[in-house]
C-alpha cells in the first residue's frame, strides 16, 4: 500500500516544486517517485494480502498487477510530455500534479475492498480529470470537452451512488467481502432493492469506462481534451474503470451472473457495434481513436459477460496491450500534429518515407489495435475469445469477430496512409523520449506477442 | 436522540425508499430538460442529495453508522465536484457568454 | 527384337532433342539426316519386331518400363505392348513416317523454320510412337494427346498468319473435347475393371454379357475421343481447317496417322465394342453421315487440299462404318490402304503446290500432267486407289468394309455405294482440274513449274508402288486369297470375331456387289471426265451465285457458321455476362456491399454523436430506462 | 538442434540480415533463399515416407493455455515444404529483373513470409498454425500493397480484410476445438480425437471452410482475387498464386476434413459442388479476359477449384492429386506469372489486343512460354497432367457427373490457354512487338528451371507422390473410420 502513500506524498511535493519554478526538476522527480511506487507495488506481490484500513482495501495481486500496468503506462505517457506541456501551457506543474492525484484515485479504485473506497477511487479520479480535460483554457474544444465530461461524469455518479445505496440498503454493509457473503448466504431471497442497485452500478461503471449506450461523452471528450491527457484518459483511467468494475463482479456479484449477463450482454455488443461503426467514417485520427477505444471497451466486457477465472487475466493482459499501443498512437499524433497542424488522417500520408522508425512503431500499435498476430492485442482478443467461447456465447464472438473485421478497416487507413500514400513533408523531430518510448512500446507490444507466457500467467 | 431515532424508525422504510427515487428522479429529469449549465448542475446535486436521504434512512434501518459516513463522504467529494464544476462553468461563461450547455457542440460526429 | 521395342520411340525422341535444340545452329543438311534417320532407325526396330513377331508363337508381348503413376489401388506402370496390331501400326506409322521426312527435306528445304519442323515431325513419330505402343489406356492417352499437341504445332507452324494459328487452335481443342470423353472413359474403365491395362482388361470383359451398361458407357466415351482425334460427326471441321499447316504434315498426320488413332483404339478395344452393340450401332451411323456429308462438300471445293481433306474425313467415315458393323479387320485394312493412298495423293498434291509456288486453288491449275509427269503419275495411282478400282489396294478394302455393311443392314451398304461415287467424282475432278486442260495460272507461276525434287518424287514413288501392291495383304478368299491380314490381326479380333456372326454372303452376291461400287466408281470417273475435259469446265468464281445445293456443300454446310452461332458466341456472352454481371455486380458487388454497407452505416450512426449534451443525457436516460425496466421483468 | 527449427527460422533470420544489407539486399535475398532449400533437401534425403510424423518439434510455449510450439512434417508437410522453399528462390530470382524501390525491405518481406508459410506447412497446434496463417500475410499484404499497381490500397485493402474475416472465423473454431479436448490443448492430434455431433462439426467444417475457401479462393469467395493478382508486382503475385492459396488446400487436407469429419460428411458435397462450379465459372470467365494477369488469375481459380473438388471427393487418387497438383500448379503459375511479366515489362502493356506475333522476335521465349502453357493446359507428360488425371479420377470415384463438368477443364483450359498463347505470341507483329528482345540470361535460368521441372515431374512424378502416399492413406483410414463409426 506504501505506492499510494507514496503517490499521494509526491503529488504534493511536485505541486511545491511548480511553486519554486523548479521545472526543470519537474519531470524527473515524477518519475522517480513514480518508479518508487512501481517498485513498491511490485514489491508486495504475492504478499498474501490481507485487507487494510479496517477492510477497506485490499493489495491483493490483482489490485498490484493492475497498480502496476496503470503506473508504469502513466510513466511512458509522462516521459512523452516533456516538450508538450510546456507548449500549452505556463502552469506545468499542475499538470504532473493532477495527473498523480488522479493516479491516486486510480490506485484506490484498483485496489477498494469497500464500495466506499470505489466511490472514493472514482471521484478522486474524476474530479483531477474533469480540470485536466479543460486545462487549455482558452481553447474552446477544451472548454466543451471539460464542460460536457464534468456534467456527465457528475450525472453519472449519482447512479453509481444510487446503486452504491440500494446496495448498501439490502445489505447492510458497504464490505465487498459481507456483500458476497451476503449472496452466498441468501440464494434465493435477495432484496429487489440488491438487483436494482447491480443495474445501477452497472450504469455507473458502463459511464466510467464508456460503454454504449452511456459512451457519448468520450469521443468529444477525447477529442476536445489535450492529446497527452486523452493518451491518459483512454489508457490508464479505462483500465481503472475495467480493474474496479471486473473487482466488483468477481467478488460479489458472480453468483446472480444470470441477472445481469444478458445486460451486459448486449452493452458490450452495443458498444462493439457503435464503436467500431462509427469509427470508421472519422477524418480525424484522434477521434477514430476514440471510438477505437469504445470498441475495445466492447471486448474487455467480454471478461465481464463471460465471468470466471481467466477473466481478470483476460482483462489484464488487453488492457495492457491496449494501453500500450495507445500510447503509441498518440505519442505519433502528437508529433504529427506538431508538423502538420492537423489531426487527421492525411497528415499521415507519406510517414513511412520520412521516419521509417515513427511509421514502423506506429504500424506495430495499430496492427495490435487491430488484433494481428505476434502482436499483443493478438494475445488480448485470443483471450477475450477464449473467455467467451468458454461460456458458449458463440454468437457473441462471432459478431465480435465481424467488428474486429471492421476494426482492421480503419486501423489499416493509417497504415495506407504513411506508406502507400505519398506527400510532401519534412522530416519529423522526434526527441530521444519519444524514440525510446515508441520503441520500447512497440518492442513489448511485439514481446507479449511472441511469447505471452511470462504476463499471461500472472492470476 | 433515542426518541428521534424512533420516530424516524416508525416511518416504513418503503417511503424513504420512494421519496428518495422521486427526488432523484426529479433531479434527473431535471437534467433531462434544462439547458443551462447551473440548472443542469443543480439538478445533479438534488440527485446526490436523494442519495443521501436515502443513506441515511438505511442507516437508521441497519442501525449501521457506515451509511452515516458515506453520506459525508458524498458531501465533501460533491463539494470539492461544485468547486471544479463552477470554475469549469465560468471559464466557459467567459470565453462564450453563455451557460447554454447546447451552444457548446463543435465536437461531434 | 521385341525387348528392345523401347528404341522404336526412343530414336524420334532423341532426333526431336538433337533438331529442337540444334535447331538454330544445326545445317539443314544435318538436321534433315538426323530426322530421317531417326525414323528410319525406328522403321528398322519396327521391321525386326515385326518379323519376330510373325514367327512367334506368342502373339502378345508386354514389355514394362518403369512405374508411371501410382496413387492407392491406381498402378499405371510405363509399358508397352507388342501384338499384330501394334507391330503393323508401327510399320506404318515409321515407314511412312520416313518416307515423309524424306519428302520434307526437299519440300520444306527453302523454308526458315527447317530445324523446328523436323523437331516437330519427330516429336509427333514419338507420341505417335507411344499411343500405339502403350499396354494401356493411359500410355496410349498420353500418345493420344501427345499426337494433339503436335498437331497443334505443325498446323500453326506458320504461326505469323493469324487464320493459320486459329486453325490449330481449334484443332487442338475439338481434339480436347475428345480427349475429355477418352478419359472419363479411362476412369470407368478402371471402376469397371481395376486396372487400366488391356492386357487384364480385355479377358474380364469377354466374360461379360453383351450389352452391358457399363460397357455401353465406356464405349460410347471412347467413340467420344474417337470421334474428336479421327474428325468425324459433329467435330470432323478442324480437319479441313488444319490443312493451313505444310502438306507433309497434312499427309503424315492428317491423313496416313493421327487421324487413324481413333480407328486404332477402337480395334483395339475390340472386345468391348463387340460387346455394346448399341455402341456399334451408333459409330456405324456416325461414320456413314460423316462420309456422306465430307463426300457431298468435297465435291465442290476448289483448294486442292480441301478436297484431300474433305476425302480424308469421308474415308474416315467408312473405317468407323465398317467398324460399326464389326469389320474391325476391314477397317483396320483400310487403315493401312489409306495410308497409303491418302499419304500419296498429299505428298503428290504438295509436289504440286510446290511447283505452283504455294498456289493451292485448282481454279488457277490445269494442264501439269507434262510438267509434273512424276506427280501427275503417281498421283493418279492413288486416285484409282482411292476411287476402289480393282485391283488398287482402296477396292480391296473398300469392298471388305462395303460386303460386311450390306451384310448388317442394306440401307447402310446403298448409302456406303453412293458415297464411293461421289469420291470417284470428286477425286477424278480434282486430278482432271489440276493435271488436264490449259494452265490457267499466272505467267510467273507457269515459268516456276518444276518437277519437284528426288528427295519428294521418291516418296511419291514408292506410295505408288504401295498403293498398288497393298490391297494384296487383304485378297479375300472370293478371289482365292487367304487374307493373309485377317490372319495375321486374328489373336487380336478373335474374341470378338466369336462373338460376332460370320460373314455368310454367297460369293455370288459379293460378286454382284462388287461390281456395282466399281461400276458406280467408273460411272461417276466418266462424269467427271465429261464435265471437265471434255467440256473443260472451271468451276464458279467465288463471286458467282450457286445454286442451293452447290451453295449448301460449297460452304460446308455453313457447320462451322453454325458452331459460332451455338457454341462460341454464346460461350462468350456467356463468358462477358458471368464476368461483368454475376462476377462485379452480383458476388463482388455483395463483398462489396458489406464494406459499403458499413461505411453507410457509419454516415449514419456518427450522426447519433450530435454534439448536444442534452441528447446525450437524453440517450443515456433511454438507456437507464431500459437497463431498469430489463431488471424490474428479471427479478 | 532441432532441423525443423532451422528450416522455419532461418528465413526470418534471412529477413533480419535483409533489413541490414543495404544496397548488396539483392544478390543476397538469392544466396540465402538458397539455405532454406538446402535444409529442405537435406529433410528430403532423410524423410522416410511413412505415414509417420517427423522432425518433430515439441516446445512449451504458453503452458497455461494449452499451447505448444508443435510442428512436425509428414509426407503432406514435405510436399509443400519442397513447394514453398523450391518456389522462393524462384521467385526471388525472377524479381532481380526488375528495379525496385528499397529493395531490403521488399526481400525481408518475402523472407519473413516465407517463415509464416512454413509455419503453417507444418504446425500441429492449431494456435501455432493460425499464428502462422496470419503472419504470412501482413507481408504479403505490404508486398503488394506497397510495390503494386495503380488500384493497390483499394484492392489490397479488400484482400487483406476478407481473408482476415475467413480467417477470425477459423480462430474462433479453433479456440472452441480447444475447449472441448478433455485436457484443454491445441494439438492436432487431439483435435483429431475429438468425438463431437456432427451438428458441431457442421458449424466447426464451416468456419474453417471459410477461412480455407476465401484463401484459396473456391467460388463464390473468389471476387477479391483477380483484382488483386492484377495490382500487385510480380513478386507477389507469385508468392500469392504459386504459394500463398496452397495453404488454403493444405487446410483443407489437415485441419478441415480431419477435425469435421462428421461436418465433412453432412457438407462436404456442397463444398465439392462449389469448386466445380468454380471449375466450369473461372474458365467461362477466362475466355474473354484482356487483361494477360486477370486471364491468369481466373485460370488459377478454375485450376484451384479443381484441386478442391478432387480433395472433397476424398479418395486416395483425389488426394493424392491434390497433393501434386499443388506443386505443380505453384510451378506453372509462378511460370505463367514470370512470362506475363516479361512480357508486361517489355511492352508496358497487359492488354492481349495490343500484343501478338511475339514468337517471332523472342523464339525462346515463345518455347518457354508454351511449355508452361501446356503444363497449365494438362498434357500428358507435363506435370498438369499427372495431377489433373488423379483430381478427375478423384473426382470420378465420388460422381461420374461431376467428374465430367470438372473435366470441362480439360477443354476449356485449353480454350482460353490458348486464346492467349495465339493472342500474345503467334499472329503478325505489331510495331511494338517488333522490337521485343528475346529472354537473357536470368530470365532465361528461371524459365529453364521451371520448364524443366515442368516435363521432369510430368515424364517421372513417382517420387513426389511417393512421398505422401502414406501420409495421405492414414488420413484417409483415420477419416472414413470415423464417418462409419457414425
Amino acid at each position: 500500500m506504501s505506492s499510494l502513500i507514496t503517490l499521494s506524498i509526491l503529488a504534493i511535493l511536485v505541486l511545491y516544486l511548480g511553486l519554486y519554478k523548479a521545472k526543470n526538476a519537474l519531470l524527473p522527480a515524477t518519475l522517480l517517485g513514480l518508479a518508487g511506487a512501481l517498485v513498491l507495488a511490485v514489491l508486495e506481490w504475492n504478499g498474501g494480502a490481507q485487507p487494510i484500513y479496517s477492510g477497506m482495501m485490499l493489495f491483493d495481486n490483482f489490485a498490484i498487477a493492475f497498480t502496476t500496468i496503470c503506473i508504469f503506462s502513466t510513466m511512458l505517457i509522462l516521459l512523452i510530455s516533456k516538450d508538450y506541456f510546456e507548449s500549452i501551457s505556463e502552469h506545468v506543474a499542475e499538470y504532473y500534479t493532477l495527473i498523480l492525484f488522479s493516479l491516486a484515485g486510480i490506485l484506490v479504485m484498483v485496489s477498494y475492498h469497500n464500495l466506499t473506497m470505489l466511490f472514493i477511487g472514482v471521484e478522486i479520479m474524476s474530479v483531477s480529470l474533469y480540470i485536466l480535460a479543460g486545462i487549455r483554457k482558452d481553447d474552446f474544444k477544451s472548454n466543451e470537452a471539460a464542460l460536457k465530461y464534468f456534467l456527465m461524469g457528475a450525472f453519472s455518479t449519482g447512479f453509481l451512488l444510487f446503486g452504491i445505496t440500494l446496495l448498501y440498503g439490502a445489505t447492510g454493509t458497504f464490505d465487498l467481502t459481507q456483500i458476497r457473503d451476503y449472496v452466498i448466504a441468501n440464494p434465493t431471497g435477495i432484496s429487489p432493492l440488491f438487483y436494482t442497485g447491480i443495474t445501477l452500478l452497472i450504469i455507473g461503471l458502463c459511464f466510467k469506462v464508456g460503454a454504449a449506450p452511456f459512451h457519448f461523452w468520450t469521443p468529444d471528450v477525447y477529442e476536445g481534451s489535450p492529446t497527452l491527457i486523452t493518451a491518459f484518459m483512454s489508457t490508464v483511467v479505462k483500465t481503472a474503470g475495467f480493474a474496479a468494475f471486473l473487482r466488483l463482479f468477481l467478488m460479489c456479484f458472480a453468483p446472480l451472473h444470470d441477472f445481469w449477463m444478458p445486460a451486459l450482454l448486449v452493452i458490450s455488443l452495443l458498444t462493439l457495434f457503435v464503436g467500431n461503426v462509427t469509427a470508421l467514417y472519422q477524418h480525424s485520427f484522434k477521434r477514430m481513436l476514440a471510438f477505437s477505444s469504445i470498441s475495445h471497451v466492447g471486448y474487455m466486457l467480454f471478461a465481464i459477460v463471460a465471468l470466471g477465472v481467466n477473466s481478470s487475466n483476460s482483462v489484464f493482459i488487453y488492457a495492457t496491450a491496449y494501453s500500450i499501443a495507445s500510447i503509441v498512437a498518440f505519442a505519433v499524433l502528437i508529433l504529427v500534429k506538431r508538423q502538420t497542424g492537423a489531426d487527421n488522417f492525411d497528415s499521415f500520408n507519406g510517414l513511412a518515407k520520412k521516419n521509417p522508425f515513427i511509421a514502423f512503431t506506429l504500424t506495430v500499435a495499430m496492427l495490435s489495435l487491430a488484433g494481428i498476430p505476434l502482436t499483443a492485442g493478438f494475445i488480448g482478443k485470443f483471450m477475450m475469445f477464449s473467455t467467451a467461447l468458454a461460456e458458449y456465447h458463440i454468437w457473441l464472438v462471432i459478431l465480435a469477430v465481424l467488428n474486429a473485421v471492421i476494426g482492421i478497416f480503419y486501423y489499416l487507413r493509417v497504415i495506407v496512409a504513411m506508406y502507400f500514400k505519398g506527400a510532401e513533408r519534412n522530416e519529423i523531430q522526434s526527441s530521444s523520449y519519444f524514440n525510446f518510448v515508441l520503441g520500447f512500446s512497440a518492442l513489448i507490444t511485439v514481446v507479449i506477442g511472441v511469447y505471452p507466457g511470462f504476463i499471461s500467467s500472472l492470476f | 436522540m433515542e426518541n428521534v431515532t424512533q420516530a424516524l424508525q416508525g416511518v416504513p422504510l418503503n417511503h424513504y425508499i420512494l421519496l428518495s427515487a422521486i427526488i432523484f428522479a426529479i433531479g434527473v429529469i431535471g437534467v433531462l430538460i434544462r439547458r443551462n449549465a447551473i440548472v443542469i448542475f443543480m439538478s445533479i446535486e438534488l440527485m446526490l442529495n436523494a442519495v443521501n436521504l436515502l443513506l441515511t434512512a438505511f442507516s437508521v434501518h441497519h442501525n449501521d453508522a457506515s451509511g452515516q459516513i458515506f453520506v459525508f463522504f458524498i458531501m465533501a467529494l460533491a463539494a470539492a465536484e461544485v468547486a471544479v464544476g463552477l470554475a469549469i462553468i465560468v471559464m466557459i461563461f467567459r470565453n462564450t457568454n453563455s451557460t447554454d450547455v447546447n451552444i457548446l457542440n463543435k465536437l461531434k460526429w | 527384337m521385341i525387348n528392345l521395342v523401347w528404341l522404336v520411340p526412343l530414336f524420334p525422341l532423341i532426333g526431336f532433342l538433337i533438331n529442337g535444340l540444334g535447331r538454330n545452329t544445326l545445317s539443314k543438311s544435318v538436321i534433315g539426316l538426323t530426322g530421317c534417320l531417326a525414323v528410319l532407325a525406328s522403321f528398322i526396330v519396327s521391321l525386326g519386331i515385326f518379323i519376330e513377331l510373325n514367327a512367334s508363337n506368342t502373339k502378345s508381348f508386354i514389355v514394362p518400363l518403369f512405374d508411371w503413376i501410382s496413387a492407392g489401388t491406381v498402378k499405371i506402370p510405363f509399358s508397352f505392348m507388342v501384338d499384330p496390331l501394334s507391330a503393323l501400326m508401327l510399320l506404318i506409322v515409321t515407314g511412312i513416317g520416313f518416307l515423309i521426312h524424306l519428302y520434307s527435306t526437299g519440300y520444306m528445304s527453302h523454308d526458315a523454320g527447317f530445324g523446328k519442323f523436323f523437331s516437330y515431325l519427330n516429336l509427333f513419330i514419338f507420341f505417335m510412337l507411344l499411343l500405339v505402343l502403350g499396354s494401356n489406356y493411359v500410355i496410349m492417352f498420353i500418345g493420344w494427346e501427345g499426337v494433339g499437341l503436335c498437331s497443334y504445332l505443325l498446323i500453326g507452324f506458320w504461326y505469323t498468319n493469324s487464320s493459320y494459328a486459329s486453325a490449330a487452335k481449334k484443332a487442338f481443342i475439338m481434339n480436347r473435347i475428345g480427349d475429355l470423353g477418352f478419359l472419363i472413359a479411362v476412369f470407368l474403365i478402371f471402376t469397371t475393371f481395376n486396372s487400366v491395362e488391356f492386357a487384364v482388361i480385355f479377358p474380364q470383359a469377354a466374360s461379360m454379357l453383351a450389352g452391358d451398361r457399363a460397357l455401353i458407357i465406356i464405349t460410347s466415351l471412347l467413340f467420344v475421343g474417337a470421334i474428336g482425334k479421327s474428325a468425324q460427326l459433329p467435330l470432323f471441321t478442324w480437319l479441313p481447317d488444319a490443312m493451313a499447316g505444310p502438306t507433309p504434315v497434312s499427309a503424315l498426320i492428317h491423313a496416313a496417322t493421327m487421324v487413324t488413332a481413333g480407328i486404332y483404339m477402337i480395334a483395339r478395344s475390340n472386345i468391348l465394342f463387340t460387346l455394346a452393340p448399341q455402341t456399334l450401332h451408333v459409330i456405324a451411323i456416325v461414320g456413314l453421315a460423316t462420309l456422306l456429308l465430307a463426300a457431298t462438300i468435297a465435291v465442290t471445293q476448289n483448294d486442292i487440299k480441301k478436297v484431300l481433306a474433305y476425302s480424308t474425313v469421308s474415308q474416315l467415315g467408312y473405317m468407323f462404318l465398317g467398324l460399326g458393323v464389326g469389320a474391325y479387320t476391314g477397317a483396320f485394312f483400310h487403315v493401312i490402304t489409306h495410308a497409303f493412298f491418302k499419304a500419296l495423293l498429299f505428298l503428290g498434291a504438295g509436289s504440286v503446290i510446290h511447283a505452283m509456288s504455294n498456289e493451292q486453288d485448282m481454279r488457277n491449275m490445269g494442264g501439269l500432267k507434262k510438267k509434273l509427269p512424276v506427280t501427275f503419275l503417281t498421283m493418279m495411282i492413288g486416285t484409282i486407289a482411292i476411287a476402289g478400282l480393282p485391283p488398287f489396294s482402296g477396292f480391296f478394302s473398300k469392298d471388305e468394309i462395303l460386303a460386311h455393311v450390306y451384310e448388317h443392314n442394306q440401307l447402310f451398304w446403298v448409302l456406303g455405294v453412293i458415297g464411293a461415287v461421289f469420291t470417284s467424282f470428286y477425286m477424278f475432278r480434282m486430278m482432271f482440274l489440276t493435271f488436264n486442260g490449259s494452265f490457267r495460272g499466272t505467267t510467273a507461276q507457269e515459268h516456276h513449274l518444276h518437277e519437284s525434287p528426288s528427295s519428294m518424287t521418291i516418296p511419291l514413288i514408292v506410295l505408288a508402288v504401295l498403293s498398288v501392291i497393298g490391297g494384296f495383304i487383304g485378297i479375300p478368299e472370293i478371289f482365292g486369297g487367304g487374307h493373309w491380314l485377317q490372319n495375321f490381326l486374328s489373336p487380336v479380333f478373335a474374341v470378338s470375331a466369336g462373338k460376332m456372326p460370320h460373314l455368310t454372303l454367297d460369293h455370288s452376291t459379293e460378286f454382284i456387289l462388287m461390281a456395282v461400287s466399281v461400276a458406280g466408281a467408273l460411272g461417276a470417273m466418266l462424269f467427271a471426265y465429261q464435265k471437265y475435259v471434255k467440256k473443260g469446265e472451271v468451276p464458279a468464281e467465288d463471286r458467282i451465285e450457286r445454286g442451293t445445293l452447290a451453295r449448301l456443300s460449297y460452304n460446308k454446310y455453313y457447320i462451322d457458321e453454325i458452331y459460332a452461332s451455338l457454341i462460341t458466341r454464346p460461350l462468350d456472352s456467356l463468358s462477358g455476362f458471368f464476368h461483368k454481371v454475376v462476377d462485379k455486380k452480383g458476388i463482388d458487388g455483395l463483398v462489396n456491399g458489406f464494406g459499403k454497407g458499413a461505411i453507410e452505416a457509419s454516415k449514419s450512426f456518427r450522426l447519433l454523436q450530435s454534439g448536444m449534451v442534452g441528447f446525450y443525457i437524453f440517450m443515456m436516460v433511454f438507456g437507464i430506462v431500459a437497463l431498469l425496466v430489463y431488471s424490474m421483468y428479471k427479478i | 538442434m532441432e532441423i525443423l527449427l532451422l528450416q522455419i527460422f532461418i528465413p526470418l533470420i534471412a529477413a533480419a540480415v535483409m533489413l541490414i544489407a543495404g544496397k548488396s539486399a539483392r544478390s543476397l535475398a538469392g544466396v540465402l533463399s538458397l539455405l532454406p532449400l538446402a535444409v529442405t533437401a537435406y529433410m528430403y534425403v532423410n524423410f522416410v515416407p511413412d505415414a509417420s510424423i517427423q522432425y518433430l518439434v515439441n516446445l512449451p510455449w504458453v503452458p497455461q493455455f494449452g499451447i505448444n510450439f508443435k510442428a512436425g512434417v509428414d509426407g503432406i508437410s514435405m510436399i509443400l515444404l519442397i513447394l514453398t522453399n523450391l518456389l522462393i528462390p524462384i521467385i526471388i530470382l525472377s524479381s532481380f529483373k526488375h528495379e525496385i524501390k528499397n529493395q531490403s525491405a521488399f526481400y525481408a518481406l518475402i523472407f519473413f513470409m516465407q517463415s509464416g508459410l512454413l509455419l503453417v506447412f507444418t504446425a500441429l497446434d492449431g494456435f501455432l498454425f493460425y499464428v502462422g496463417w496470419e503472419i504470412a500475410l501482413i507481408p504479403i499484404y505490404f508486398i503488394c500493397a506497397l510495390w503494386g499497381g495503380q488500384n493497390r490500397i483499394q484492392v489490397n485493402l479488400k484482400f487483406f480484410i476478407y481473408t482476415i474475416a475467413g480467417s477470425l472465423i477459423m480462430l474462433l473454431a479453433i479456440i472452441y476445438l480447444h475447449l472441448q479436448t478433455p485436457n484443454n490443448s491445441y494439438d492436432i492430434a487431439e483435435f483429431y480425437k475429438l468425438n463431437l455431433d456432427s451438428s458441431t462439426q457442421g458449424w466447426i467444417f464451416w468456419a474453417f471452410f471459410l477461412a480455407f475457401a476465401i484463401k484459396m479462393p473456391v467460388f463464390p469467395f473468389h471476387t477479391w482475387q483477380p483484382d488483386t493478382y492484377t495490382e500487385a508486382p510480380t513478386a507477389g503475385t507469385m508468392l500469392l498464386s504459386g504459394i500463398m492459396l496452397k495453404m488454403g488446400i493444405y487446410g483443407v487436407i489437415r485441419w478441415l476434413i480431419p477435425v469435421a469429419p462428421l461436418g465433412f460428411h453432412d457438407w462436404g458435397l456442397t463444398a465439392l459442388v462449389l469448386s466445380i462450379i468454380g471449375v466450369v465459372y473461372a474458365s467461362i470467365i477466362a475466355f474473354t479476359q484482356n487483361d494477360i494477369k486477370r486471364l491468369i488469375a481466373y485460370s488459377s481459380i478454375a485450376h484451384v477449384g479443381l484441386i478442391s473438388a478432387g480433395i472433397f471427393a476424398w479418395n486416395m487418387q483425389g488426394l493424392q492429386g491434390a497433393m501434386i497438383q499443388m506443386l505443380n500448379h505453384g510451378i506453372n503459375v509462378v511460370g505463367m506469372f514470370f512470362v506475363a511479366d516479361i512480357i508486361i515489362r517489355r511492352m508496358g502493356t497487359r492488354e492481349l489486343d495490343q500484343l501478338g506475333g511475339i514468337a517471332k522476335p523472342a523464339p525462346k521465349l515463345a518455347i518457354a512460354f508454351l511449355i508452361i502453357v501446356l503444363g497449365t493446359v494438362a498434357l500428358p507428360l507435363t506435370n498438369g497432367f499427372i495431377g489433373e488425371f488423379l483430381l478427375l479420377m478423384g473426382v470420378y470415384n465420388y460422381n461420374i457427373y461431376f467428374a465430367a463438368l470438372a473435366g470441362l477443364t480439360i477443354i476449356l483450359g485449353a480454350v482460353y490457354m490458348l486464346r492467349m498463347y495465339q493472342k500474345v505470341m503467334l499472329g503478325v507483329t505489331n510495331e511494338r512487338t517488333t522490337i521485343f528482345s528475346d529472354i537473357d540470361t536470368t530470365e532465361k535460368s528461371v524459365l529453364l528451371i521451371v520448364s524443366v521441372l515442368i516435363i521432369v515431374i510430368g515424364i517421372y512424378p513417382q517420387p513426389i507422390l511417393h512421398i505422401s502416399e502414406a501420409a495421405i492413406s492414414n488420413l484417409l483410414e483415420q477419416v472414413n473410420q470415423k464417418i462409419l463409426v457414425q
